[in-house]
This record gives structure tokens, sequence and C-alpha cells, in this order.
């Protein structure tokens, strides 16, 4: 394949559980990288912690495997220190929502070119199912015996909210828009966050009886729609997929490289 | 004469320090009373090419300086107490991934808020077991400004030798203070660069396995090798590894690349002890009081003499022990309930002769406070 | 050895700090001496007792901190009530009529001036208070030349405002030099 | 364009997990779990190259070999 000469093969079958969405995400994101043909000297990966957060290890980048929650904050400092290089931060839901919630709306405000990818399964799955912020309500979590009370984030709403200059969705199923976006995400240069419905069928599907991992896929097909379709009129219900945002605003490494020419100069 | 005399804070002075070092990536979170290094270094870094980022909070400062280390950069992060509990989890990676980058923690009163703008030394056990796990660590201190301009210097220099997080642990008094220091001219203070690794691109490169000499050559991030950090135990090439070989020689090598090393990273300065029935140990902005102590009584032909750590951690246990050998009575001055006297307690033969000068206060302790213990020592009452 | 120590009291905002770092900087960087500044704050930047000490010496000075002032500055009612106890008996206690009124004895020689008044006069511009005091206690004192003030005012004070500074600490050192000691 | 000729499904055994998500996403029905519950391709000659089981496999065990296909070499 192509986009072997990206991966670790060493370390493959990965750790992944049967049918988990992150795999999938993994071989489209290489795709974009492919496609994109970047050198993977100037690739740095960082990511956090969870099961999203192995993907750093199964890509020959340089890779940087933080915190919980802190990816960004790690990326933030690479970024600004070497802005050569192509920072993209793959992070879970609880892990860039949660405890990395406050790096990940500063980040968003910053601007600063990196491309981060939320991986969205909507549990906690290295630590068994517990629910995390972007579960919703009504869900069965080992933290939720009777079912959630919270509320979820929009991860679109709040990345355009907090100034991310680049936002789109998709989601497990819909591989093609995960290149694209991807590809799209790398190519702006501002902070890009790209979410992607990915399925866990083994704390998430499980316990909430939505079957196996075709049967999640099938519901992200039924249950999603482009941006500002006639379907999404009909049924408001339906989780819009698409690029909410794509704006060029001043980008934060380049703002800083300015201010040390004026200062230089002054 | 080549040095340039300045009338700065103390904060300040870490500044002129780092930047001398080769520092040229800072990352902060504003906190009293450390807040003009992050001022001074915004001003500063510009000039030189390097970057400033006010971060959103201290976790995200220490992350971001981590990351800039792996990229090659001499880096550094200034916080007080709150700050410094809340910069643990990741002083612990920078420990497991050995990363080089200082760490100054600014100590203020505490515990939680506690005393803001008033000077404690309260953090040197923080320093010391702050993160989880065991773990060496180095932390060096300094009382006056021309010290604190060398043990600067000198946290870079170690933290690139060790491959290892420094903490260079300040004070509310030490950072708001003036007085005249010497700013060296660049090469009279020797300085210790990035060690990276020679092996040529396409052959494998072991960023964990160390050379004979203990030292771990770097590559950088964005450079011709491609290797894995991670905060988890792991291989030689930086990868998450559960084999019980791997993991013992790892925690091994971390504790030995710096405890075994104790004695050329101890930092000390001695005044009148050859002779001295009274020896008193401190640091930091509490070593002031104790020398003006020592030698106020020295005048008047007391044998009383001073042992001033400025390095902390590792504790210098075999230079307390060889220091004190002969003391009818020691004396440890410090401004917290009591730290670095369990240290001295547990490095001396009869550790009975061991007392404890101390204020909790927020006011700095004074040469009658010092002098109030000793007549006491000496059944004199107060 | 020499060893005069000096306590600035008065609430923040009125520049106490910047007068006794301005003093401390001048004996350093200009009479060859040493000296240790420091302070103490209060929570809030502006209001509140802002103190700051300052030990000139031609010796190596440790304790960084005054505890029996040569000579204790104050310039609100309420640091000249809290501090005015502690003074080195025959030291200096400089006040400013405008801020404080003598009501307690100390053991002192004791400049009460009209420094304030006399800038808001002359000058019209408070800010430049602290920089007549200094003049002042220059005057009086003799700690460090006039002329070592003015150099550092020169390295720390932006060009368009070094004309009222020069003019406020003229003024001070002329009411330091006339004025009689008032004892109690 | 002409329809690119399918060369064959390359399946790395070792790494397939046996999640279905192939054989249930083929247009053309032509993979199937075997008994070691692994992908493999029962039904070969109906493939069309369309790639999506390469494409959606989450543990990038698929690789689909197209006669005009420089991947194929890689």
């Amino acid at each position: 394949m192509a986009i072997d000469k990206y991966m670790r093969e060493r370390f493959f079958p990965h750790i992944w559980c049967p049918g988990c969405g992150h795999g999938t995400i993994l071989n489209n994101m290489l795709r974009a990288v492919d496609e994109l043909q970047l050198n993977q000297n100037e690739m740095v990966m960082v990511s956090g912690i969870g099961c999203s957060s192995r993907i750093s290890g199964y890509v020959d980048f340089h890779s940087l495997h933080t915190l919980h929650g802190r990816a960004l904050a790690f990326a933030t400092g690479i970024k600004m220190s070497q802005p050569n290089l192509s920072v993209i931060c793959p992070m879970g839901d609880g892990d860039a929502l949660a405890i990395g919630g406050n790096h990940f709306i500063h980040a968003c405000r910053r601007n600063m070119d990196i491309t981060a990818i939320v991986m969205n399964n909507r549990i906690y799955g290295m630590t068994g199912g517990q629910y995390s912020p972007l579960s919703g309500s009504g869900i069965t979590a080992t933290t939720a015996p009777q079912k959630t009370i919270d509320r979820e984030f929009d991860i679109t709403s709040l990345s355009l909210a907090s100034g991310a200059t680049f936002v789109a969705r998709t989601t497990a199923y819909h591989y093609r828009e995960i290149t694209k976006y991807i590809k799209e995400a790398l190519q702006h240069p501002g902070f890009s966050v790209v979410e992607i419905l990915s399925q866990c069928p083994t704390h998430f599907g499980r316990r909430n009886k939505l079957g196996d991992a075709p049967e999640m896929l099938k519901l992200y097909k039924q249950n999603t729609t482009r941006i500002g379709s006639e379907a999404k009129q009909n049924n408001p219900e339906l989780i819009e997929r698409g690029i909410f945002r794509q704006e060029i605003a001043p980008e934060y490494c380049a703002e800083y490289a300015e201010l040390i020419n004026r200062v230089q100069q002054g | 004469m080549t040095q340039r005399t300045e009338f700065i804070q103390g904060n300040e002075v870490c500044v002129n320090a780092a930047l001398y070092a080769g520092l040229d990536f800072f990352a902060g979170y504003p906190i009293t009373p450390s807040s003009e290094i992050a001022e001074t270094m915004a001003k500063q870094l510009p000039r030189i090419g390097g970057k400033f980022l006010q971060m959103e909070d201290e976790i995200s400062s220490i992350c971001s300086i981590i990351g800039a280390s792996l990229t090659g950069h001499k880096v550094m992060t200034a916080t007080s107490g709150p700050g410094f509990s809340l910069m643990q989890e990741t002083l612990g990676f920078a420990v497991m991934a050995e990363i080089p980058c200082v760490i100054v923690d600014v100590q203020r009163g505490g515990p939680s808020t506690g005393l803001p703008t008033h000077g404690s030394q309260g953090d040197v056990y923080q320093a010391r077991w702050g993160t989880h796990g065991d773990h060496a660590i180095i932390a060096l201190t300094a009382s006056n400004h021309q010290d604190l301009f060398s043990m600067t210097v000198e946290a870079f220099n170690m933290a690139e030798t060790y491959r290892t997080p420094v903490i260079l642990l300040m004070d509310e008094i030490t950072g708001h203070t003036r007085e005249p220091v010497n700013l060296p001219e660049q090469g009279e203070i020797p300085i210790i660069g990035r060690l990276r690794t020679s092996v040529p691109e396409g052959v494998d490169y072991h960023p964990y396995l160390p050379r004979e000499d203990g030292r771990l050559p770097m590559s950088d991030f964005g450079g011709k090798h491609r290797y894995n950090v991670t905060g988890l135990y792991h291989d030689m090439w930086g990868f998450p590894t559960t084999d019980p070989n791997v993991i013992h020689g790892l925690i091994h090598h971390l504790m030995d690349k710096i405890e075994n090393h104790a004695h050329e990273i101890t930092r000390y300065r001695e005044y009148y002890l050859d002779d001295a029935h009274t020896v008193l140990i401190s640091y930091g902005c509490s070593a002031r009081t104790a020398l003006h102590v020592v030698n106020s009584r020295r005048r008047r032909g007391e044998k009383l003499g001073l042992l001033e750590l400025q390095s902390l951690w590792p504790f210098p246990a075999e230079l307390v022990r060889a220091k004190c050998a002969h003391a009818h009575y020691i004396l440890v001055v410090e401004m917290n309930m009591g730290q670095v006297v369990h240290e001295v307690k547990k490095a001396v033969h009869e550790p009975e002769r061991v007392y404890l000068a101390n204020r909790v206060d927020g006011e700095f302790i004074t040469p009658t406070d010092v002098r109030g213990i000793m007549r006491l020592i000496h059944g004199r009452g107060v | 050895m020499s060893r005069h120590r000096l306590i600035f009291a008065g609430s923040g905002g009125q520049g106490v700090i910047t007068a006794a770092i301005i003093l401390a900087e001048a004996a350093v960087l200009f009479e060859g001496q040493n000296a240790v500044q420091s302070q103490s704050y209060g929570a809030a930047a502006r209001g509140g007792i802002s103190r700051s000490d300052v030990i000139i010496s031609d010796a190596p000075i440790h304790f960084p901190k005054v505890n029996q002032p040569n000579t204790l500055i104050c310039l609100t009612q309420e640091a000249y009530n809290k501090f005015n106890s502690v003074i080195r008996p025959g030291g200096i206690l400089i006040t400013d009529t405008h801020y404080v009124s003598l009501d307690t004895r100390a053991e002192a020689r004791i400049y009460h001036l009209p420094l304030y008044t006399s800038v808001m006069q002359e000058i019209g511009k408070p800010v430049v208070f602290n920089i007549c005091v200094l003049g002042a206690l220059q005057a009086i004192t003799g700690l460090v030349r006039l002329d070592s003030l003015h150099q550092i005012l020169k390295k720390r004070i932006p060009s368009r405002f070094l004309d009222i500074n020069e003019r406020a600490l003229q003024l001070g050192a002329e009411l330091g030099k006339n004025t009689e000691v008032q004892t109690h | 364009m002409a329809k690119p000729k399918v060369q064959g499904h390359q399946i790395k055994r070792s790494w397939c997990k046996g999640c279905g998500i192939c054989v249930a996403f083929c247009p053309k029905e032509v993979l199937e779990l075997d008994q070691e519950q692994k992908a493999t391709p029962e039904r070969a000659s109906q493939c069309v190259g369309c790639r999506t089981c390469e494409r959606m496999c989450p543990d990038l065990a698929i690789a689909i070999e197209l006669e005009q296909d420089d991947d194929a070499t890689n």
C-alpha cells in the first residue's frame, strides 16, 4: 500500500479492539499525508492518553505520546519553537474536551497552525467504558449504570466559538471525507479541528445495544447528513457533516515572527 | 573589568542568567511572586529571536516547554507554589521521557493560595516528592544574586548533562529583593550545550540508550531521526513496553544517572566551619539571616559556622555528615515547618544535636529569631 | 564599616518603592557602595501601606530587611502611626505636611516638609511627589550625591517626563536644605 | 477511463481482527470471514476495485492490487 511507508509496521496488529473506528481514521489520515506527499521528517504527531493516543506509536513521524488532555499544550511548544514542522494532534473526546478542554479552547483561540483531530467515540474506552462529556444524556456507561443525565458538548460549535479557523466533521463510515478533511486541515494555515465520529463497539455499542461495528457504521450513515442539506431541514436531529468554517486569520507563529521583526528593527 | 554591574531583582537575575545559559524558549502563566520572570522574558526574548509564550495555565506552560526542548531548544518555565503543584504530573513526564528543562519555583507561603506576596521555603519536599512514583530529581537554590546567576546557569547545564528537568527553588525574598550583581561576559561561565547524536541518517538511532558515560545523545524533533517519546515505560527506541527487564533497567537508570552523581551535583558554600562548635545549615533567603548571625557572633569570638546548601536534591548527605562531624550543635535555619532539618537529622551521626530555627508567619526570619533558638539550645531561655 | 538603614513607607501608588530603588541604585552604580532594596506588598497595587527597605553600606549586606531605620520616610498618616516608633534613637524622620500630622513623639530629628504642596504649586503633577521626597532625603542625609540621583533618573525615566522629574528632585533638595530640624 | 483490473486482495491475516466491516460494506459481496474469523476474498472475481474494504478496514489489513496500480509494488 502507498501508506505503508508512513507506518511502523512492527507494532501491528495494533492494540485497538476489533471494529474500532480509530483504525479507519489512522488508515485514511495516512492517505491524506500520502496525497500531500509530506516529508516524514517534518511531521510530528502529538497525542494524549486513551485509546486514541496510541495512534502516535503507529505512524513513522516524530511522535510524542504525552499526558491525558495535554497533547495540544505540548504541540503548542513544538510548533512555536519550530514553525516549519507539520503538527498533528489526534485526541479522544474525553482527552480533548474533558481534561484537555481548557487547552482545546485556547489552542482554537491562538490559531497556531496545528491540526487537531478529535476521534469522538463518546466513551472512555481505555479505562473500561465510563461516560464522557460527549456521551450525551440517556447513555449507559460503567459510571452511568442508570443512564447519563449529562448534556454533551457540540465540538464543532465549541471550536467555532473558540476561534478555530478550520472546522470540519465527518464519521468513520465516510472514509473519503476523513482523507479529504484532514488533507484540507493539514494545508490550512491556522488551527484546524476535524471531528470524526468513531465507533467503539466494545464499550459504547455493546452497552447501548447499538450492535457490532458494521451496525454502528450504518447508524453514522443514517444519522448524519451534509451541512445545509434538505434532509437536515426535514429532520433536525440529523448530525451535519462537512466543513463548518475555512477562514484565513492571523496565524500565531507568523504573528510572533512579525513581532520579533518589529522588536529587532525597533 | 569585563563585568557589568546591575542593580536588579532576583527574578530579573534569573532571566539574565537563563539567557546567558542559552535559553531561547520560555512559557509561563502569571503568578506572584514569579511574574517578573515572565515579564522580563517577554521583553527580552524577541530581541534575540527567542520565543515567549503566555499559556492558559501552568500545566500547559510546562507541557509547551517540553515540546520546545524536543525540537532542540533550551527552555524554562517559572511559577510559584500553586502553579508548581499543577506542574507536578508533567514534571514526572519530563523525568520519564528525559527531557532537559528548567522549572523555577519562586516560593511563597502555602499550602494553597497561602501568602502570595510573602516569602517561604515550603516547597523543598514538593520539589523532591511532588510528582508520583519513584524518581530522582535535581533542585538548586541560592541566597544572593551573584550565586543565583551561577545557579541558574548550572541548572541549565545540569539539565543538559543529565537529560533531566532541574528545579530552581527561589523564594519571594530573593525574587523581589534588589542588590548588585555582576553580569559575566559570555565565556566566563562554561555553558553545556545539547548533546546531539552523531548517528547518521538511515542508521538505527536509540534515543534511550545511554552511552558509556551515562549520557544520552538527543536528536531534535524535525531532524533526521524519527523516534517515539512517551511517559510510559519504554525501550531504547522510546516505544512503550511492559517487559520487566526493560522496566527494571529504566527505573534504575533514571535514579542512578542522578543519585550516583550526587557528588558532582552538590553545590554549597561554607563559612568558618573549620573550628565551629555550632554549625548552622541554611539555604536560599534564610541563609542570609544565618550568615548575618554567624558573622556577628564570630566578631565576638564565638565559634559559629555556616554550611549554605545550594543543591538540595539529591540531598548532599555525605557533605553534611562530614561538615557536622565535630559540631556540638547543628541548627538548621529555614522558612518552613522543618523540611531540610529532617534530611540533616538523617544524614548526621547523633541526630539529637540537630535543631530547627524557623519562621512561618510570612515575615522574613530575623537574626533575633535565630539567636533566640540558640539561647534555648544553650539553656539560657529566650 | 558604615551602614545606613532606611524605611520608605506610604500608600500604594505614591511611588515609595520606586524612590527606594532609585536611591539604592544610585548608591550602587555611582557611589561605589553596596545596597540592598526590598519591599513588602499589600494585596492591591494601589492603596494600603506600602513599604520598602533600603540598606546602604560599604560592606556586604546579608540580612536585607530593616528593623530599626536610621532614616524613616513616612508619606501617609497610617504609615507614620505604624512605623514612627521603630526609628533608631537619634535617627531621621522625614514626613510630608500635607499627608501627616505629627501627633506622637519620636526620638528623632524630624523634617516635616511641605513637599506635596510645593510639588503641586511649582510643578502641578502629583506623580513626581516621590522624586521630590528623594531630593529632600538627599539634602538631609547626603547618602548619595544629587548628581547620582540625576543619573538614575536619566536612565530610568522616558525623556519626555525627565524635565518634571528633575525639577521635582531639585525642589525637594532645596526644601530639605532650607528646613530647620524640629524636635518634639 | 477504463475499469481497473483487479489482480488480487492482499490480506494480512495476522493484522485482521475479524470485525466484519469489509464483509458488510463490500458492494459486491466479495469478502467473507473464514473459520478463523479472518477476512478472505471468497468471490474475488466479483471485485470491482472500489477499495471500500481497504479504506474502511480498521486494522489496515487489506490492500487491493490493481493492474496499473503503482501501489502494488510498494
